[in-house]
């Protein structure tokens, strides 16, 4: 009987962890949205996208610009990876040596495991002088663009190479008998098979650039504007939320958790359709 | 609204509920057991504000800690605004605070422990050597883009401000009667070395920092240029003899009237042995 | 052609970037470097608060995940197999939590445990909002590990009469620890990378901690703030990211070794 | 459980209008069986006759099967199978299994020996020691292992694994041995080694075996079951002496299948 209630015991002690992590994402739901709401009572929630500027202590509360920013990043950080990363897929799984391929293999995960406040130091230190004699102010749009991009790239070809590594030896076989060339087999075969994993690595990595904190912070000049040129600096969500969360009182503050339930609605928008994608792939 | 407090009552049960269970966590923690005396408040003193006040204050805190091996002294900056903030929710003892203080904020006790300026610098490189009030101002509209405008380089002019919260940017734009929509930057910063390091990277930014900041790193070899405001230089001499026009109080700030160790932080910064310590700082002591 | 070109381009430009933390970075690495308390800045003297301030993070991180997240794992492999609505719903919540970006585990952090709680900007604070952090992953890498011992031998556990908790105890725990101590070296390199969800719960004081409700500041926090706020702090900043990649790398290297022999235990066991 | 000892008749097990459920599925239907004691029952039937299935309800198996649900009655020696104070630990220890695979723990023999007896309560090594030598003795493997008890039980042959795996749950002193056909992953030669054993353990233990073999099951049992699968659902067909149900059975599709004409 002691037998039985060790199993008891034990059950509910996992019974009780596995609720407590559970609790925590609506956990974090609940205080984002509490520690917003003061504002959003006082203020048309419409005004976050419309107020003619971000000056939080003057009551306005302009969030356009950063989520604009935030897009613009993200959405350049992919025009640049996500073909590199593809063709990066291509070289391994098909032209390149075996070994060559492996050890490009481990060249991007060791890149991936590469926190993102050295690829920021690097971004500062390096890039953005680069930038800044083609034109200043250096920190901009561009300089996120660019490390974003070599920050996500790892993730988007592992996982385009896992996908086209998964695609059935028949197939491409199938396509070679029918004379297909090399490049017509990689690119009207491979790639088509292998699109599901290739598109949910491209959001996994779109996720983690509109998620990126310290790189746009320290890299894109945080300016609160909606950029006329790659050159110019911008302020995403996440860089408002780092820069000025550390001494923001009242309405201050609760923008900036707005901005957060912002950004979680992006996010978990992203998730969502990568989940839909995902679904869609099993049921065929 | 009855949402709200509702819900603030049951978040309340929660919290008691976790702080309890945390605290039980806690307790077997040895890390924790280490520092089991009686009251920790006694022996720690944490000072949050202005990042100008900072560096004065952590200096000030390491002769303190000196004399009194007992206590410990936290020091860390995010704007005077925090240093309200936290000074009146009590989550730090002393806040700093780089400006008068507000009529709202009027509740608080103020003690000055000593003065700084506010002035624009640019890197050494820059051939520019002052600028009138008003070219400030379109400077920072967008108005003035280029170096060359000034007479300087060919150069289009990268204009660094303070993100808001900053007492600086207050201060600043008051001054040169800028609204905080009106301006236009390249950049924006936090904390004032922030400012420094991107004007000396950087051979055509412009920023407005405090004056002991900028004189310190200035001093320390970095390739910055500290300009005159209104055709005054940003000497010591002027500046304690009050003829430069930006000039503002470093303040520390209590909610209550400072006891014990408070009480003697603040006396011991306010204190003449602190005057060369002051000065090494490049800011202005208070007037005996 | 195109597809050789461009892998040798971007080969060389990450061994450029690599190359250039590395190189830059390792005339700043000194016993003093290490041992030393950081002066004027951080420009000059050492990271030593900052390594114990991390370390401390580091702590209360696994420490309070690692309970919740074995149990949590427990639960899900081998009490709810995914079939209860709790083990779903569990199971869908750390899917969305796994997903939320690291700012937001700050903002969190800083109104739960900073201000809520009345831990003010601590070691404590930053190491429990890590912990909220790194708790997907480390719950998705056990259970991996638990599942991974056949149906076969639980049945057969099962038919000698062994208990839940003696199947538990004797065959799927030992065959779990490999995977354990992957998903401890997965959330630690995760933690250990992180700075967004530190800069304002754990704060960045950079003297030596006396204790968890002390600030500290760490190591990534520390690159942030020489990159950013000091003048002439590159040098050190480099210097610190060296030391991180180093340790993150010994990290990664240990999973690897981890999930080998768990791998190669698996093999011999059938 | 100890309340008294039952009284023993003359059935092991017996099992009335026994039907099993997976979810809503239905998987075996009305199935009322009754195996003798001390004999070799065996239980022949095509695939997805439900065969397996029947063994697993009889030491509740099924109870880790999610969603599998029992109706009808089951007695093991006289008792509910299902009543609610029913210790299925004990249960357990008294109604043995063996897999279709050999399943070793990934562990050294002696330890895979070892383990379930210290469950059940045997603390003392030296009685440990005697109980597992005297079970590998039986199923003929002591000879082979003595000297390598603390190697890898995974590094045995297969056909040692599964004398293992008896030797394991004989250890624990069973009454009733389900064994889910232990030898269809085996070579010959070790096929032929546990036919004896279970030849040998004959009269001692009550014996359920599942085969697909009819030969094997026609060498080694005394009496044979004949499972049959309708619309998917596994029903018993007959039941009878082994001799009886090959040479005359009762039902045409038994005699069909003996004689291979159908399955």
């Amino acid at each position: 009987m002691s037998l039985a209630r060790t199993e008891r015991m034990l059950y509910a002690g996992c019974r009780l962890a596995s609720i407590c992590s559970g609790l925590i994402v609506l956990f974090i739901g609940f205080f984002l949205f509490k520690e917003s709401l003061p504002l959003l009572l006082k203020i048309n929630p419409m005004r976050f996208l419309n107020d003619p500027g971000w000056h939080p202590t003057e009551g306005q509360f302009g969030l356009f610009p950063m989520f604009a920013g935030s897009l613009l990043i993200t959405v350049g950080a992919m025009i640049v990876a996500a073909p590199l990363g593809i063709i990066l897929a291509v070289f391994c799984r098909f032209f390149a040596p075996r070994k060559i391929a492996n050890a490009y293999q481990a060249l991007l995960s060791v890149l991936s495991g590469i926190p993102s406040v050295v690829f920021g130091l690097w971004g500062l230190v390096v890039l953005a002088p680069i930038i800044r004699h083609v034109q200043p102010p250096g920190v901009s749009l561009l300089a996120g663009v660019l490390v974003l991009a070599v920050m996500i790239l790892p993730t988007i070809a592992l996982s385009a190479n896992a996908a086209m590594t998964s695609v059935p030896f028949e197939y491409l076989q199938g396509a070679a008998a029918l004379g297909f060339s090399k490049w017509q087999r990689v690119w009207g075969v491979a790639i088509p098979a292998a699109r599901p994993g290739i598109v949910t690595g491209m959001i996994l990595g779109a996720g983690r650039a509109i998620g990126e904190t310290m790189v746009v912070l320290m890299v894109c000049g945080n300016v609160v504007q909606v950029p006329d040129s790659v050159f110019d600096p911008v302020r995403t969500l996440t860089a408002n939320i780092a820069l000025e969360m550390s001494y923001a009182l009242s309405d201050h503050r609760a923008a900036l958790f707005v901005s957060g339930l912002m950004l979680l609605f992006v996010v978990m928008g992203f998730v969502a359709i990568s989940e839909s994608i995902r679904a869609k792939v099993i049921e065929k | 609204m009855i949402l709200v407090a509702a819900s603030s009552n049951l978040t309340n049960k929660i919290k008691q509920g976790l702080i309890l269970s945390l605290s039980i966590y806690l307790g077997g923690m040895s890390f924790a057991a280490r520092n089991a005396h009686a009251d920790p408040s006694e022996s720690q003193l944490v000072l949050t504000g202005s990042s100008t006040v900072a560096p004065l204050a952590a200096e000030i805190a390491h002769h303190f800690e000196k004399m009194h091996r007992q206590v410990r002294v936290d020091v860390q900056t995010g704007g005077s605004s925090r240093g309200i903030a936290d000074a009146r929710r009590g989550l730090a003892d002393i806040g700093m605070v780089s400006r008068h203080l507000k009529p709202a904020e009027e509740h608080l006790w103020e003690f000055p422990i000593a003065y700084d300026g506010i002035t624009l610098i640019v890197h050494k490189s820059n051939p520019v050597d002052g600028l009138s009030n008003n070219e400030v101002r379109e400077i920072y509209q967008g108005r003035i883009n280029n170096w060359k405008m000034l007479g300087g380089r060919d150069a289009p002019i990268t204009v660094v401000n303070k993100a808001a919260g900053h007492s600086t940017l207050e201060l600043f734009t008051d001054y040169f009667h800028l609204k905080q929509q009106e301006i236009r930057a390249s950049v924006i910063i936090g904390d004032n070395a922030q400012g420094i390091k991107t004007v000396a990277g950087n051979p055509d930014a412009i920023a407005y920092v405090s004056i002991g900041a900028a004189a310190y790193d200035s001093g320390q070899g970095l390739p910055i240029k500290l300009l005159p405001v209104d055709q005054v230089s940003p000497t010591l001499f002027n500046l304690q003899s009050g003829k430069f026009p930006i000039l503002r109080p470093l303040n520390l700030v209590t909610l209550e009237v400072p006891e014990g160790w408070v009480k003697k932080f603040i006396q011991f910064a306010r204190s003449p042995e602190m005057k060369s310590i002051i000065q090494e700082q490049y800011f202005v002591p208070r007037p005996d | 052609m195109l597809c050789t070109g461009v892998a040798v381009g971007v080969g060389l430009f990450f061994f450029w970037l690599i190359g250039d933390i590395f190189l830059k970075g390792a005339p700043g690495i000194t016993w003093e470097f290490l041992w030393d308390e950081p002066e004027n800045a951080g420009r000059k003297g050492g990271i030593a608060p900052v390594l114990v301030s991390t370390a401390a993070i580091l702590l209360v991180t696994l420490g309070t995940a690692v309970p919740i997240g074995f149990g949590t794992a427990v639960f899900l492999a081998e009490f709810s197999q995914g079939k209860t609505t709790l083990g779903r719903m569990v199971r869908r919540a750390l899917d969305v939590l796994a997903s939320v970006p690291s700012i937001i585990f700050g903002l969190f952090g800083n109104a739960v445990f900073s201000h809520w709680m009345g831990l003010g900007f601590s070691i404590l604070s930053g190491g429990l909002t890590l912990a909220c952090m790194v708790l997907p992953i480390l719950i998705r890498t056990i259970e991996a590990g638990l599942r991974a011992v056949p149906l076969s031998t639980r049945l057969s556990a099962a038919a000698l009469g062994l208990s839940r908790v003696a199947v538990l105890r004797d065959l799927i725990f030992p065959a779990a620890v490999p995977s354990l101590a992957a998903g401890l070296l997965l959330g630690l390199g995760r933690a250990l990378s992180e700075t967004a969800a530190l800069i304002f719960t754990s704060g960045y004081v950079s003297r030596m901690p006396e204790s968890l409700l002390d600030s500290g500041r760490s190591l990534s926090v520390h690159i942030y703030d020489l990159a950013m706020n000091v003048p002439g702090g590159d040098t050190h900043a480099y210097a610190s990211a060296w030391v991180l990649i180093v340790l993150l790398f010994s990290i990664n290297g240990l999973t690897a070794l981890c999930l080998d022999h768990w791998g190669k235990t698996r093999m011999r066991g059938l | 459980m100890n309340k008294g000892k039952p009284k023993l008749n003359q059935y092991s097990i017996e099992t009335q209008k026994l039907n099993l459920f997976y979810g809503k599925t239905p998987v075996l239907k009305e199935v009322n069986l009754q195996i003798k004691r001390g004999l070799v029952t065996s239980i022949i039937g095509p695939s997805g006759s439900g065969k397996t299935s029947f063994l697993t309800v009889l030491n509740r198996l099924t109870d880790l099967i999610p969603a599998a649900r029992v109706d009808g009655s089951v007695f093991v020696n006289g008792e509910n199978l299902f009543a609610p104070d029913v210790d299925t630990i004990q249960l357990r220890r008294r109604v043995g299994m063996i897999f279709q695979k050999p399943v070793p723990f990934p562990f050294s023999i002696q330890k895979n020996m070892v383990l379930p007896l210290r469950e059940h309560g045997m603390k003392d090594r030296r009685q440990q020691a005697e109980r597992v030598e005297t079970v590998l003795r039986d199923v003929g493997l002591w000879e082979e292992v003595k000297d390598r008890l603390s190697h890898s039980a995974g590094l045995l042959s297969g056909g040692q694994q599964q004398r293992l795996c008896i030797a394991r749950a004989l250890a624990l002193k069973p009454e009733i041995l389900l064994m889910d056909e232990p030898c269809s992953a085996l070579d010959p030669i070790s096929t032929a080694a546990i036919e004896s054993l279970i030849q040998s353990l004959k009269g001692r233990y009550t014996i359920v075996i599942v085969t697909h073999n009819l030969a094997q099951a026609r060498r080694i049992s005394d009496e044979t079951a004949f499972f049959w699968n309708v619309e998917g659902i596994g029903q018993l067909v007959e039941s009878a002496p082994t001799e009886i149900l090959f040479e005359a059975p009762a039902d045409p599709l038994t005699k069909a299948y003996v004689h291979g004409i159908r399955g």
